[in-house]
Order: C-alpha cells, then structure tokens, then sequence
C-alpha cells in the first residue's frame, strides 16, 4: 500500500513538474523585454524537447559516429575498416537487400490495410467501428515475446505424421499435403515475407489508428460537396479524403519505414536472422549484444542514418508544398 | 430506393413511417457497401485467430498445447476438462504481477504524460510560430527517428550513475522522454499543420498568449492526434523490456515486462505457458486505454469553426 | 426540367429540443426559380440541405420530377449546390474545385475545360484559376463555390445565399448571369438569400419562412403588396413595414389620435385590436394643420438616392418607432422636429393583432 | 530510492545471476541466509537476458557487485576491459575449491587467471532413453562410440526411429547441433584438441571436425535416423522433440541433451514425476571403451566485479561446497563440488547425471559460450542449422564459420 | 480611444505576382467609424488583418495612437475583430466562444457572464448559448463571431464583412445596434462591408478600395454626390451611376444626338473624350418631343417600393446600359417601349475618359 502511495505521489510530482517546467519557461519569456519574448519563446518551447533529443539521442548519435571508427571494445581507431568489413561482407549484403525488401513491403502494406481498415471501419455503425477498430488494435497491446509465442502456434512445424500444433500445417496437412517448415522456406524470401506479416499483424492497429485520426478530422463539409458534385463513394475516398488526409499518410509512411529499418524484435524472436532472413535491426543487435561489437554495431547505425537523409528531402518538398498553398 | 417506393409518388398512401430509416447520411460517409463489411470482417477475423488461440492456450496445461493444436478445442470437448487458471495462477504469484502492475503503472503514466506535453509545446512552436531554424530543428528530429535507442544505454547509464539516478522512476521516465520525443514531435507537428490557421489567429486577436493559445485551443482540438499519440507511448512504455531492465534492473521496482520475463521464463524458453497467461494479464490495461481513447477519435471536431 | 415537390418533410438534428423543420409543404415548378427567405436560423439551409440529400429526412417525402429521392443519396440527385460555408476542396485549385463534378460526370476533357472557362470568366475568376483556395479572398472563395455549381447542367440549382460576400457591383452583374444562366438552361432553382433585392428580382415565387414553417409563398409583387400576414408583412420590404398597434370599431382603426384609412375588405373584417401597417414610401407627409399621424424625428438616414426618417410616434400608450422615406435632396427635416405625415385606404394594410392574419383586401 | 538495481557505493551486495528459476529460488535462499548470518545485506537479483544488461552496466562504470553469468565469452568480454576482479587466494580460499570437478575450475580462467568461479553445473553429455520401453526392447548402454552407432542400427531395425533430434530453439536456433559437434571433437581429438578448436588454433575446416560431421551424418543425418527426417531438424523445437519418446511406442529412442530437460517445462509432467521408473540416462560414450572420458558441460559463473569487504565475503559463500544444500533438492540443480552431498538430489536419475561429471576426467565446458559471440551465438548456430537442413554443404558451413571468427 | 494611422503600409503574399495592397495610407480618426468598401478581392481583409497584426507588414508603418504596432503581436494591440470566416472556436460552447477574450483578459467573472449575455441579447443569441458552432446556421455563427467581438471594449474594432449572413431585418438592427454601440464606447473602428446601404449608414467616412489602393476617403454624401474618378462613381450606388461616353467640346458634351447639361466648372476643364454619370435616380422622364436620351426598355425591375428600368441608349456607335429608376406603381412602361431622359447640371458626373479624374464641381 505505501508502494502504491509512493508510486503515486512521484507520478503526481513528476507530472506536475514538467507543467511547472513549462509556466516557469513561459513567465521567463514573459519578462523578457517584447521584442526578445517573441524572438526567444519559440526556442523556450521548444527546449525542454531539444534537451531531451540532445541528451538521449543526439549525445549518445554522435558518439556512436566517433565509436563506428574504433574497434570492436571502442578503444583503438580503425578508420573506416568497420564500414568496409561490414559492407564487403556477403551475409551483411544479403542482410542489406533483406532489409530492404522489408522497406519496400512492409510501410506500402502497412498503409494501405491501415486505410482500408480506417476508412471501412469508419463506415460502419459505431458498435461496429469500436468492435472491429478494438481487434484489429489487439496485436499491438501484446509484447513482442507473447507476439512470438503468437506466431508459433501460427507457423510452428512439427515432423509429418505428428499432429501439428501450427495452425497454418494444420491447415496444410488437413489438405493431405506434407506439413511445411515455414520459417526455413527462403525461396523467393518466403520465410521473411512470413515475417513481415507479423510485423503488419502487430503495426496495422498504429497505422489505422493515426489514420483513423485524421480522417475524422475531414471536414465533413468538402465530402457533403464532393456527394453533390456526383461523386461515388470511392471517388470521394480518393479524390477528396485521401489527398486531404496526404500529410497523415506521408506520416504513417514514414514512421513505419523507418521502424522497419531498425526492425529487430520480430526477427529475433522467430529466426534470429537464420535461413536468410537478417536484417540491419537484428544485425545491430547482435552485434551490440551477443558480439559485442561496438564498432560494427555503431557503423550499422551510422548507415541508417545515412539513410534517412532521402527521407528528410521528401520531407522538406513536402513542407515546401504545404506552405506553397498557404 | 427500391423500385417499389418510386411509384408511391402520387399515392400519399405510403405512410412517411414505414419508409423512415436512419442513416448516418449528412454526418459521416455513406452507408457501408456489403463489400466494406465483408472486408473489415475478413480482416477482423485474420487478426484475432491468432490472438484466440494465445488466448486458449493459456488455458492449457503445458503438454497439451504441445500436443495438439488449440483449434481441437472446438471438436474434442474432453480436453475442455483440462483447461485451468493454473498458468495464470502462478504467472501473478510467481512474478509477484501485483506489484510489478503497480510499477508498470507508475512508470507508463509520467512516461506517457510527459512526452506528449514536452513534444506537444514543440510541435506547437513548429506549426504556429516563426522562427529561424524551424525546418532545420524539424528535420532534425525526423532524421533522429532511426536511431536505435540502444546506443544511449550506455552513456545515459554513465551519467544516471553520477547522479544517483538508477533503479528510480524518474530514470525511466526521462529515458521514455528522450527516446519518445522525435515521434511525439513528429505526429503532433503533422497533425497540427491540418488544424485551422484562423482559429488560432482569432485566438491571438482576443489577446490569449501562446501559452494559453495552446492550452486552451490547440490542445483542445488536438486531441484525435494526441489521443493517437498517447496510445503509442502508453504501449510502448508499457511492453518495454530493455529501458526498464536497464534503468531499473529487476527487483522490487521492476515493471510487469521484466518482472514476467525474469520470474517466468527459464533457460531455453522454459516458461511459454507462463508467458500466454503473463501476455494476456498484461494486454488488458493497454486494451483498456484503447477502449478509452477510442472515444477521442471524433469526426469533425473542428467543424463549424470557419467558412471557406 | 423537374418539379420539386416537398411533402411534410421534417428535419429534427439529433439532440435538438424542436424540429429545425417541422414539416414543409412546397411545390416548386418545373424550371421555376424559387426564392427562399426567412430570418436567420429559420431552416433555409436545412431545407435545401434535406433537398440535396445531406439531411435525412425524419419525416414525409420529398420528390424530384416523380420519382420519390428522399432516402436516395445524393449523388442520385443530379443536383447542383452553392454551400452556404463555401465547402471548397481546400486540395484542389480553383479551376479543380469547379472541373471536380464535371470529372465525376465523366464529361470529355475539352469540354470541361470550356465550361470551366465560361463560368470563370462569368465569375471574374480568370487569373485565380490556379490558385488554391486558402490564398483567395472571401468574395473569390465564395465565386468559386458559385462556379462549381453553375458548370454543371443538373436537374435543380440549391444555392445557399451564394453572393452574400460580393460587393455590390458584382453582386448585380452575377445576379443578372445566374438569372439568365437559369432561364436559359431551364433548371429548377431553390435560392435562399437575405438580399431583399436578390429576393425581389430573382425569384419567380418567393417562399417566407419563420421558425422552419412556410408562412407565404407568393410572386415577389404579391409578397410586397399584399403580405399575407404579420410575419410577411415584418420581413418583406427594407426598411420594413411600419406596423402599428391600433384598435378597431365601426370600420375605422385609431392609432392614438390618428385615424388610418383602410380598404373596405378590412373595414368589414377588422374589430378589436389590429395592427395596421404601412411601408416607408407610401407616407406622404402633412402638416400639422392638414392632420395625420405626428411623428417626433430622431435619425435622419440619407443614402444619396433616398433617405429614411425614423422616428417615434408617442401616441397613446403606444409608442411606436415610424419609418418614412423621403425622396433625398435632404434637408426636409432635422432631428427633433416633429412631422405629421399620412397615407391612403389602398397603401394600407392590416392584421388582425392576435393571429397575426391580413385582414385588409 | 526507489530503485532495486544500481548502487554500487551503498553496503548492499548486490548480485545478477541467470540460472533457472527453480534453481536460483534455492541459491537466493541459502545466500541471503547465510549472509544474514554475517550481517551483510544482500540483493540477489535474477535476469533472463543478462549479456545485454551486464555489458551495458559494466561500461556506464554501474556493475554489480557479482555477476552470476553462464558464458565465459561474456566474461572473456569484462575481463578484457579490465572490469573482472581476480578471483585470488584471499578472496576464494583455495580449499574450498580442491573438490572441484575437474575441468570446472579451468572454465572461469582467462589468460591463467581465474576470474569466474562456477557455482551450478549443467551437464550435457547425457543420452536419455525411454526405460520402459528401452527395458522390455532389451537394449542396453552402449560403451563407445562404434557402439552407439550400432545401437542406433538395431533401433532401426526393430522398426524404430533411433534419435530424436530438433534444434529449433527461436533466436538460439541452431545450439543443440553445436552441443553434438563439441561432444564429438572432444570424442575425436581429445581435450587438447577440443581447446585448441575452441580457442581457434585449429579452424573449422579441418580433419577432426569434419570426422566429427561425419560420424554425425551417419548416425543422425541418415534417412530414417530422425522422426521426419533431416529436413524436419531445423525445424522442431528441441524441447518438442522428445515428445514422442515417451509414448507406449516410442516415436524415437535416443535423445542427447543436457541435464536440464529434465523438466516440466521441456518433458511431460507424467514423466518428470515419474523420473526414476521412466527416464533412462547414460553418459555419452568415449571413442574407445576406457579411453579419455571429457564430458561436456556447462555452468554458472560468479564473476566478482566490485571488490570490497562484503563482496568478497559473498564470494566466499558461493564457493562453498554447501551453497546448493537448499537449491538441490528442488530444482535441477548440480553441484560442480564432487564433495557434495549426493543424497541431497531429488531423484536418482540427478544422481546418475550428477555422477557422469563427477566421474569423467574432465568437464569441458560448452565450446559455443566460449568462442566469441560472432561465432557462438553466430554463425556456429546458423551455420550449423543450414548444413542440417540441407542447404548448405559442411565445407562450406565450416569455411563461413572460419571466416566470421573476429580477429 | 485611438487614431489608426497607416503609412505606405504594404502587404506582399509569398509566393503573390504582385502586392495585394501595395501601400496604403490612411488615418482614421480617434473614434472614427471608418468604413471599408472596394470590389471583392481588392484587399480589404489584408489591410484589416494588417492593423491586426495577423498579416506581416512587408514594408511601411502602422501606428495605434502614438504607438508603433508595425511589428507588434496581435494580442498586444488590444484590437478587436470579427473575421470574414467567422474563425470560432469550434470546441467551445457559444457562450465560452464569446467569454474567450475576457478570460483572456482577466476580466471577473460576474461581469464577463453579463457582458455576454448582453451581446448575446443583441444579437438574438440567448437560446443557442450552449450550442457548439456547428450546430449553428450561417447567419447564428456570424452573429457569435460578431458577439466575440463586441463583448470587448478594445481601442479598435476591424470588422469584416459582419453583417453579411443576417437577413435584412436583423441586419438593420443590428446596424444600428454596432452604430451605437461604437458611439456608446467611442472605440475607433474599422468596417468592412459589401453592403452600400451599411457604408453609407454607418460610416462617418468611407475608404474605397481598388486593387489594394485607395481611391477615395470620405464622408458617404460627398462620396455619393462628388465621386472623385469614374472608378468610385461607378462603385458607390446600387443600381450604379450610368456612365455613359461623349465627347465635350466648347463646353458641352454630346452623348450620341443627346447634349449631356453640365455644370459650370466641367464645361471649363473638359475636352476631348469624356464619361458622363447620371446616377439612375437623377434621369427626369421626358418625352420625345422634349428631347432626351432615347433608351430602349430591355428590362424592368419592380423592387415594391420603387423600380428599375433598365434599357440600351443606342446612339452612335456608343451602345450603352442606361439605368433609370422610376418612382414605383408601375406600368409606366413596358420592355421594348423607347423611353427619353433627361437631367439637370448639378446631377451630372463628367469624368476624364483616360485618366478617370473627376471634372465637374
Ligand atoms: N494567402 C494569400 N496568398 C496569396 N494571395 C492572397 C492570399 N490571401 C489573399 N490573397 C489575394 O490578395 C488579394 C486581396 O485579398 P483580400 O482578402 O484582402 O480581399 P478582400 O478585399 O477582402 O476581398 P473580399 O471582399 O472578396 O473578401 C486577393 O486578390 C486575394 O486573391
Ligand atoms: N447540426 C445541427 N444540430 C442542431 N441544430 C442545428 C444544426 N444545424 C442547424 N441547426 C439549427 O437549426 C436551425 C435551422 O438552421 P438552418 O441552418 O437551416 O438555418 P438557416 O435558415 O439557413 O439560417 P441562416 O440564414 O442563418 O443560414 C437553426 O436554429 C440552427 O441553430
Ligand atoms: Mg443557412
Ligand atoms: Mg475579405
């Protein structure tokens, strides 16, 4: 009981604390002369994030940057032999061409489903909508080791002639074919798209629920017009909801891209990369955990970062455009 | 609509009753197609089997869902005699879950609560204020999303150590702060680009500051995103395992994820069984958060607000 | 090319304590362009919307041509709508926004262009045809809307006060367009404006509506002349009909000392308390000797072609505001001065005080 | 403060360990008793994924005080940032370690310096058998090697499948392949060799590995050897792999594995109840009868990071030949003190198990925790599972391995 | 409370050709009403919301009182406003939506819950002060967004547009209402409004606008009566100046065979091509034997209390629109009847054709 009593009072204190933090930051600006106030609030609001960012991820980046040139225990330099050792390697290229397998599969798929989930849902009556919004929500309330525990019963093999507990070679041998081991199936990398459907199983909820969000917030107005004007239900979707809803797509898109970047938990869980299967998360992972490795694991992370500047550009021309209609 | 009520035009014998139907027409979109349902039902179904089969395992004694899959359950009512709470029984007892829920709780609650404020007063000075450096700073923040959290264990952990910072609530919060904030930011600033610019221009003019601009309107209508936002945090926080392991360690203070993988699982992946009761005592608050948020997720909250 | 045909429509939004409306009954002819007024929150925009398909109809029926549409969704409806609140697609540049229904319609590309042309020209929207409409004034935002209904060639025009944020100039000439568009392609129009003179000009018939219950529906003339009652006789007409509280015996009506002349219908109608009322114009101003009713003078509106004295008649107990127009080169009169003014049998017109009913011819 | 892990500077001693849950119930009990005993508070903290926490801890300068961890590469990895405290005479006197299994001391020492001090022991060069069904069949022990190979004939001929066999095991796919090479390397090339492999002198891609492929092909790879033949391997989970062993016609006959699977975790509860009368075990055999005899094993290591007063004297507690006397009799437990008091385990069988270490000349401890974890949790694993599964072929495998070794 | 000065004030949109209001100079008096007026489009709003402080000042200056707010945020120049778009806050109750500005201001809470239900009683808005906006009709929404504004008593009003959803009734007493109101509180304000009966009304002096510039600035009479160029004469009066094109010489100006009567000072400074205006109240009917301009009856527009006759002047070459409005009581004449006109000196406008420059008195 007096845990339960503690444990609220630093929750109350600590919340109470971050609203102090900012009226205090904000009476600061207040008494700044005017001209200074206004120049210098945004950046007080700002701040508290900032500090945050620079402290648990801008700090710890830039090291990682100097450690992705020292040997595996960061002690001695080593150049740039952690990038060639890792890009000339063959397992780390397939690793690399898996990873981006997922890039291209998983945020096209994720906000696709995620939409139609959104948008179909929306339509039905509210019973409905929060019954099936709920289920498919469920997957991302389970952890990723109970999500694994999920997949086994879905994936799991056992020698033919046993009685399978996996529902999908329960499926199979109930059909009188020989029961599959699905996650060592790495032609046409069927194991890993099996992976990737766990992943969408587990993230569709986020994608419909951002989606979802936004959508309720077309004004009902512009798809009342859009109904007049003649328009089906599916041309209003996607002349009229959809591009008004772009920027939340983008969002969605870009979120899940790059989640799935540094995707590792169910990799991990389920092939630990075996049958060809790795990605860069898990690659980062094991390096950092089991090898040890600093040096690799820190280029591995020098490289996503890399990678994201494509990202950051789309993300400029869309701001551009945004404010073009302004 | 039908043929049959076409004709009824000079009649008037039609009582207006009869044909009186609700639709949510006017409001939302137009009724759903059978197409629309059967899809959504399709997918609903694909997304629980799993999830029902989690669910009735944990039920089972250990050899019997080893033995034959859940799914026999619906035509082998004997093995119905089997099914017992015994997993969830010593799933609470065994990793001491009353305590560790306590925890869970006070670390997701500051975790989730304070992000979205800090990332919440960001977004608004990106969205609603000029300053130099505002696409740079922004850009910055999307440019950290890929960063795994896991190369700042290490320093975070030097410097928590300096200040006597590990093993406390606080620790994890401002961790789950840190490691949160570029999401938060980013939803929250996409988000509150959509809101209407004129609202908040009639704000200023009835002379409420920035900071009450935000607490009072852009909050207010915010709250869709936030609601979305707070969901993803909660959950986060709540199924986190390494922060936690980490900045707390296990112990008295541990939350539910580290209590249930530390007291539960053995070597070698002992201990399923254990983990589909664990897993399913855990899904119930974010369940439960969801059912709750889902009410925010309203249409046309900002409706009626300008013309044009 | 269709009649319209409300039916005991009733429109009752969820939460609400009354009806928005009630129940309409109204029939508007094929290619007749009716007018609909009534004070602000009266159910105009809700009728139109119940007409369109956006409300749901609670109650009885509404048909377009024959055929019954009150359940169908609008789309079915072929009709074309100027949204009170404008509902442009904020995605979408100005010359989109109006080509939108005419792509849905699958009309051929050329084509379009062409009558996207014609209705930004009409509209004076030529060089905004590339913009989106967050970068458009009010009056060009409300244009546009204009022009996404007026491309369209539909069964029937809802325009929900469609010139209310264009000047005066503009106003005129877009009303003389849309009147002749109308006219010239036949269609069925439902027009809701606040503009007396829109309401005047426009409208074939005009239909009155207080509190979501039609109280006229009559050609702009008779709306004018012969109000059918109170409510009409208030809203009809600016400055309004000044009504004055009288009482009524022997076929004569005194307002204070002042005896109204009236018509022979109302004479033989009229007993007890009546209001009689008389528009701005038709005083003709007296002299104290001469008799009439005296009016103290306390605003002088001049508004270069005519302007309006208003003042109050202290008659009795019933001190009523009067409105008199005078022909303007001014100076008749100042603030202050009392002027008797007077008017005849036929310009007058009178109620009966407690329904509200015209008596008079 | 709130927190349960951290502080290093109070007087707390506080301890990290990862053995089994039964297990470490028991050694929690007996530490914190016996250092009530001495007046030392002590936290004793158990961790499912300790590598990843320990590292980290380690180099935010915030260890704790003892770190109870089953692979001397994570050790290797601590010692070589100079973080391990040695573990000298003063601190461990050298008589509580004389009746140390042999071989078990070896495994905590790095570059001759003993910095992990084993405290629970695993063994793994174990055959269990079905001993109903093995009994009425007849079949008996074999002594060597060419034996087992023969029982495995004879198994096959009576219509059985000989092995069970599966080494899924999600993100550890792969180890118990790994536990059959080292028994046999061991088998092969004697102790010598084994380190020598281990420690990378001699490469993958060499004679005695391969033999040791070899011999494994033969006895396992062979069709019908294992229920679903080899291709099934990868993909049944080692812990599902005996199931059918138990049956009234047992699907397979043989099954190597360490001691721990005798568990209800892993075996059925009908059977880990009934250990004595069902479950039959011996040591997996020598290649020659009364040859060198090494058993594979594995086991605990309490790693002493924060050198102080009290730390050390927990130290002392751990080393002490009675620190299973409460975790023995419930848990799995096996003490790596030959001095041990036998009677204290629950059943026979652990006796049995017990007795295979206690003994063999040498407990060698498991090759894959001590090779670097590029390798051990690596591509050995992976490597190993994609040879078995047919995908690859062993020179191949053993190259690749070879080459993932860091330098 | 405060004069409102603006110097060469500029507003240039990013991203625009062109400035939507290249430089604007103005001074409006401590509690002036000043009345905004100009086609749609020409940058009305941008010159409101520059005072406001909502659009950036790109060059040029902006003083409240003595008090530079060129760069001074919104909320510091205690300014009011009623927005085109209403801009309410749409998850506040009606009655919060109003209050909002006097939490703001601290004001207590006694007397801000009756200053808003003041407002609300001003503006008809006492049964919907618990509606959210968008259970509002147009007209209900413009009204909070107006009751938002005068709750407060800042030293300036902007208004923009505030009355054009309300139907005429309300919007003359509304009209009157805001008039006094701004005279009660003696709060400068500044108007924005389509309407010419509101500029004439309401405004102690009108700015008319075209294209961003300033055309004229002054009292509504003058502004009427004395047009400074042919833009603001055709602008200002509703039907609009008939405006018709001659060519003067040896001061008199023939307009086809029609001599257009000037007044002294034109006959003197006119020459060359030249536009007359005669507003439509000021054409006198003749005959043709008198003589006049013969216009062709195209159109006639009965409005009850007067009407319009709308017809073409064919004379030489210069076919113009001719407006004429005739004192109502109609069937003077009928479409296609030529009817002549004629006018007196003082009521006739000659403008400059090229350069649009007033020439007479
Ligand atoms: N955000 C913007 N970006 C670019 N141009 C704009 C923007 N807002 C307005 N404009 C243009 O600036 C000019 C002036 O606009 P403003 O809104 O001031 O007109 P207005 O006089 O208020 O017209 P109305 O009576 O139609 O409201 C218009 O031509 C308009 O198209
Ligand atoms: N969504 C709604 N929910 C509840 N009441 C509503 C809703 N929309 C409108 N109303 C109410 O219904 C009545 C009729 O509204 P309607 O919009 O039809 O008025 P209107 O005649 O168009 O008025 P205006 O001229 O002001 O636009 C009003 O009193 C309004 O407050
Ligand atoms: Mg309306
Ligand atoms: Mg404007």
């Amino acid at each position: 009981m007096i845990k339960v009593i503690a444990a609220l009072v630093t929750v109350v204190v600590g919340i109470g604390a971050a609203i102090v933090l900012y009226w205090v930051l904000n009476k600061l600006a207040e008494v700044l002369p005017g001209k200074w106030e206004h120049r210098l609030k945004p950046y007080l609001y700002i701040l508290p994030a900032y500090a945050a960012l620079a402290f648990y991820l801008v700090y710890p980046a830039i090291q990682t940057v100097v450690y992705s040139f020292k040997d595996s225990a960061s002690q001695g330099w080593v150049g740039i032999e952690n990038y060639t050792d890792l890009l000339s390697s063959e397992g780390f290229q397939q690793t690399l061409i898996n990873t981006f397998l997922w890039m291209l599969v998983v945020p096209f798929v994720t906000v696709v489903l995620g939409l139609a989930v959104a948008v179909l849902a929306d339509r039905l009556t509210p019973k409905f909508e929060k019954a099936s919004k709920t289920i498919i929500f469920l997957p991302m309330a389970i952890s990723f080791v109970g999500a694994g525990t999920v997949w086994g019963l879905v994936y799991d093999y056992r020698p033919p002639g046993r009685d399978q507990i996996g529902l999908q070679n329960a499926i199979v041998t109930a059909l009188g074919f020989d029961p599959i081991a699905w996650l060592d199936k790495s032609d046409f990398h069927l194991n890993s798209f099996l992976l990737m459907v766990m992943l969408l199983w587990a993230q569709i909820g986020f994608a419909m629920v951002l989606l979802s969000a936004a959508i309720k917030g077309v004004p009902v107005d512009t798809i009342e017009a859009a109904r007049i004007d003649g328009a089906t239900e599916r041309q209003i979707f996607f002349s009229v909801v959809v591009p008004q809803i772009w920027g939340s797509i983008v969002t969605v898109f870009i979120i899940t891209l790059i989640s799935v970047m540094k995707v590792f938990d169910v990799v991990y869980v389920m092939t630990n990369g075996r049958a060809n299967t790795n990605v860069i998360g898990n690659e980062f992972f094991n390096q950092l955990f089991t090898n040890f490795n600093t040096g690799a694991a820190a280029s591995i992370v020098v490289l996503l970062m890399l990678a994201t500047i494509p990202i950051m550009w789309y993300q400029v021309r869309h701001f551009r455009r945004e404010e073009s209609l302004a | 609509m039908s043929s049959s009520t076409q004709t009824v035009a000079g009649v008037g014998t039609a009582t207006p009753r009869t044909m009186r139907r609700k639709s949510p027409r006017g409001g939302g979109l137009e009724k759903p197609s059978w197409l629309a349902r059967i899809v959504v039902a399709i997918l609903c179904f694909l997304w629980i089997v799993p999830v029902i089969g989690l669910f009735l395992t944990s039920f089972r004694p250990l050899d019997d869902a080893n033995t034959s899959g859940w799914w026999t359950l619906f035509w082998t009512p004997s093995a119905w005699g089997r099914m017992n709470l015994d997993n969830y029984e010593t799933a609470i007892t065994e990793a001491n879950l009353g305590t560790a829920f306590v925890n869970s709780l006070a670390i997701t609650l500051p975790a989730t609560f304070i992000p979205i404020l800090i990332a919440a007063f960001a977004a608004y000075a990106f969205t609603f204020m000029e300053f130099p450096g505002r696409n740079v700073l922004f850009l910055a923040v999307v440019s950290l999303l890929v960063v795994p959290n896991y190369i700042a264990f290490v320093p975070i952990l030097k410097i928590y150590g300096d200040y006597q910072l590990t093993g406390t609530f606080p620790a994890v919060w401002l961790a789950h702060v840190g490691f949160g904030m570029s999401l938060a930011i980013y939803i929250l600033r996409n988000h509150m680009a959509t809101l209407p610019k004129s609202v908040i221009e009639s704000a200023k003019i009835d002379g409420a500051s920035h900071f009450q601009i935000f607490f009072r309107l852009v909050l207010p209508m915010s709250v869709p995103a936030l609601a979305a936002f707070a969901i993803f945090q909660f959950l986060w926080v709540w199924n986190d395992l390494l922060v936690a392991l980490v900045f707390i360690g296990p112990g008295e203070s541990a939350p539910i994820t580290v209590a249930v993988r530390n007291n539960l699982m053995g070597q070698a992946g002992a201990g399923q069984e254990l983990i589909t009761a664990g897993g399913f005592l855990t899904m119930v608050l974010p369940i439960v958060v969801f059912l709750a948020m889902q009410r925010y997720f309203i249409r046309g909250l900002t409706a009626g607000a300008v013309k044009g | 090319m269709a009649t319209i045909t409300f039916k005991k429509a009733q429109r009752w939004y969820p939460g609400a304590d009354e009806p928005a409306v009630p129940g309409i009954d109204l029939e508007i002819k094929d290619g007749e362009f009716m007018v609909l007024v009534g004070p602000s929150g009266c159910g105009k925009s809700t009728t139109l919307r119940m007409l369109a398909g956006l409300e749901e109809v609670n109650e009885g029926q509404i048909f377009i041509g024959d055929r019954e549409v009150t359940h169908l969704p609008p789309k079915d409806r072929d009709i074309a709508m100027v949204f009170q609140n404008y509902a442009l697609y904020p995605h979408m540049s100005v010359a989109d926004n109006m080509a939108f229904a005419l792509k849905m319609a699958k009309v051929p590309d050329a084509e379009r262009k062409q009558r996207v042309a014609e209705a930004a020209k009409m509209l004076g929207l030529e060089e905004y045809l590339d913009r989106k409409p967050k970068a458009l004034s009010g009056g060009q935002r409300q244009r546009v809307a204009m022009g996404r209904a007026i491309v369209r060639q539909p069964q029937a025009f809802c325009m929900d006060e469609p010139l209310s944020n264009l000047d005066a100039k503009m106003r005129v000439q877009t009303r003389t367009d849309i009147a002749k568009l109308q006219r010239d392609l036949g269609v069925t129009t439902v027009y809701v404006t606040h503009d007396q003179v829109e309401a005047m000009t426009m409208g074939d018939r005009v239909a009155v509506m207080d509190k979501g219950v039609l109280q006229q529906v009559d050609t702009p003339l008779n709306l004018y002349d012969r109000p059918a009652n109170l409510f009409v006789a208030g809203f009809i007409g600016s400055p309004q009909m000044n009504l004055l509280e009288g009482v009524a015996s022997d076929g004569a009506v005194k307002v204070g000392g002042y005896e109204v002349p009236v018509d022979a219908t109302a004479a033989k109608r009229m007993s007890g308390r009546v209001v009689v009322g008389v528009r701005p114009e038709s005083w003709r101003l007296t002299t104290k000797e001469e008799g009439g009713l005296p009016v103290e003078v306390t605003v002088i509106e001049e508004l270069g072609a005519d302007g309006f004295v208003y003042g109050t008649s202290d008659v009795e107990g019933t001190p009523g505001n009067v409105i008199v127009r005078v022909v303007s080169k001014r100076d008749h009169t100042t603030a202050g001065d009392t002027i008797y003014v007077t008017t005849e049998p036929d310009q007058v017109h009178v109620f009966d005080a407690d329904t509200g009913e015209r008596l008079s011819d | 403060a709130l927190g349960g892990g951290g502080g290093d500077d109070d007087d707390t001693v506080e301890i990290l360990a990862t053995t089994d849950p039964l297990v470490f119930d028991g050694l929690k009990k007996k530490i914190e008793a016996e250092a009530e005993d001495q007046g030392i508070d002590v936290n004793v903290q158990r961790v499912d994924n300790i590598n990843q926490l320990i590292l980290t801890r380690i180099q935010a300068n915030d260890p704790p005080d003892i770190a109870v961890i089953p692979q001397p590469g994570v050790i290797q990895q601590i010692v070589d940032r100079d973080k391990a405290v040695e573990l000298t005479d003063d601190i461990v006197p050298a008589d509580a370690l004389e009746d140390m299994t042999p071989g078990t001391l070896e495994a905590g020492q790095f570059d001759g310096k003993q910095y992990g001090l084993m405290i629970s022991m695993n063994v793994k060069s174990l055959v269990f058998y079905p001993k109903k069904a093995w009994d009425k069949a007849g079949y008996e022990a074999p002594e060597t090697l060419e034996d087992l190979q023969k029982l495995t004939d004879q198994i096959k001929q009576d219509g059985g499948t000989p092995w069970c066999f599966g080494i899924e095991s999600g993100a550890a796919t792969g180890w118990p392949a790994t536990d059959w090479f080292e028994d046999l390397v061991m088998r092969f090339g004697g102790a010598d060799t084994y380190e020598q492999w281990v420690s990378h002198e001699i490469p993958f891609n060499s004679d005695v590995v391969k033999e040791s492929a070899a011999y494994m092909e033969e006895l396992l790879l062979a069709k019908g050897n294992v229920p679903g033949g080899r291709q099934a391997i990868a993909n049944t989970s080692f812990d599902a792999a005996e199931d059918t062993m138990w049956d009234a016609k047992p699907g397979c006959w043989l099954y190597k594995q360490g001691n721990f699977i005798v568990s209800k975790d892993f075996m059925p509860e009908n059977i880990v109840d009934n250990a004595d009368e069902e479950i039959g075990v011996f040591g997996f055999p020598p290649a020659e009868a009364g040859g060198e005899n090494p058993v594979l094993g594995g086991g605990d290591l309490a790693t002493l990071l924060e050198d102080n007063d009290n730390s050390r004297a927990v130290m002392e507690i751990l080393a002490d030949v009675d620190l299973g006397t409460d975790a023995a009799p419930t848990s799995s437990f096996i003490s790596p003190h030959t001095g041990f008091d036998t009677s204290l385990y629950p059943s026979e069988l652990t006796r049995q198990i017990a007795d295979v270490a206690y003994q063999s000349d040498v407990v060698l401890f498991d090759g894959s925790d001590l090779m670097p974890g590029e390798v051990g949790a690596g591509t050995f694993w992976s490597q190993m599972t994609d040879w078995i599964s047919g995908r690859q072929q062993l020179n191949e495998s053993l190259t690749k391995i070879d080459e993932s070794w860091p330098n």
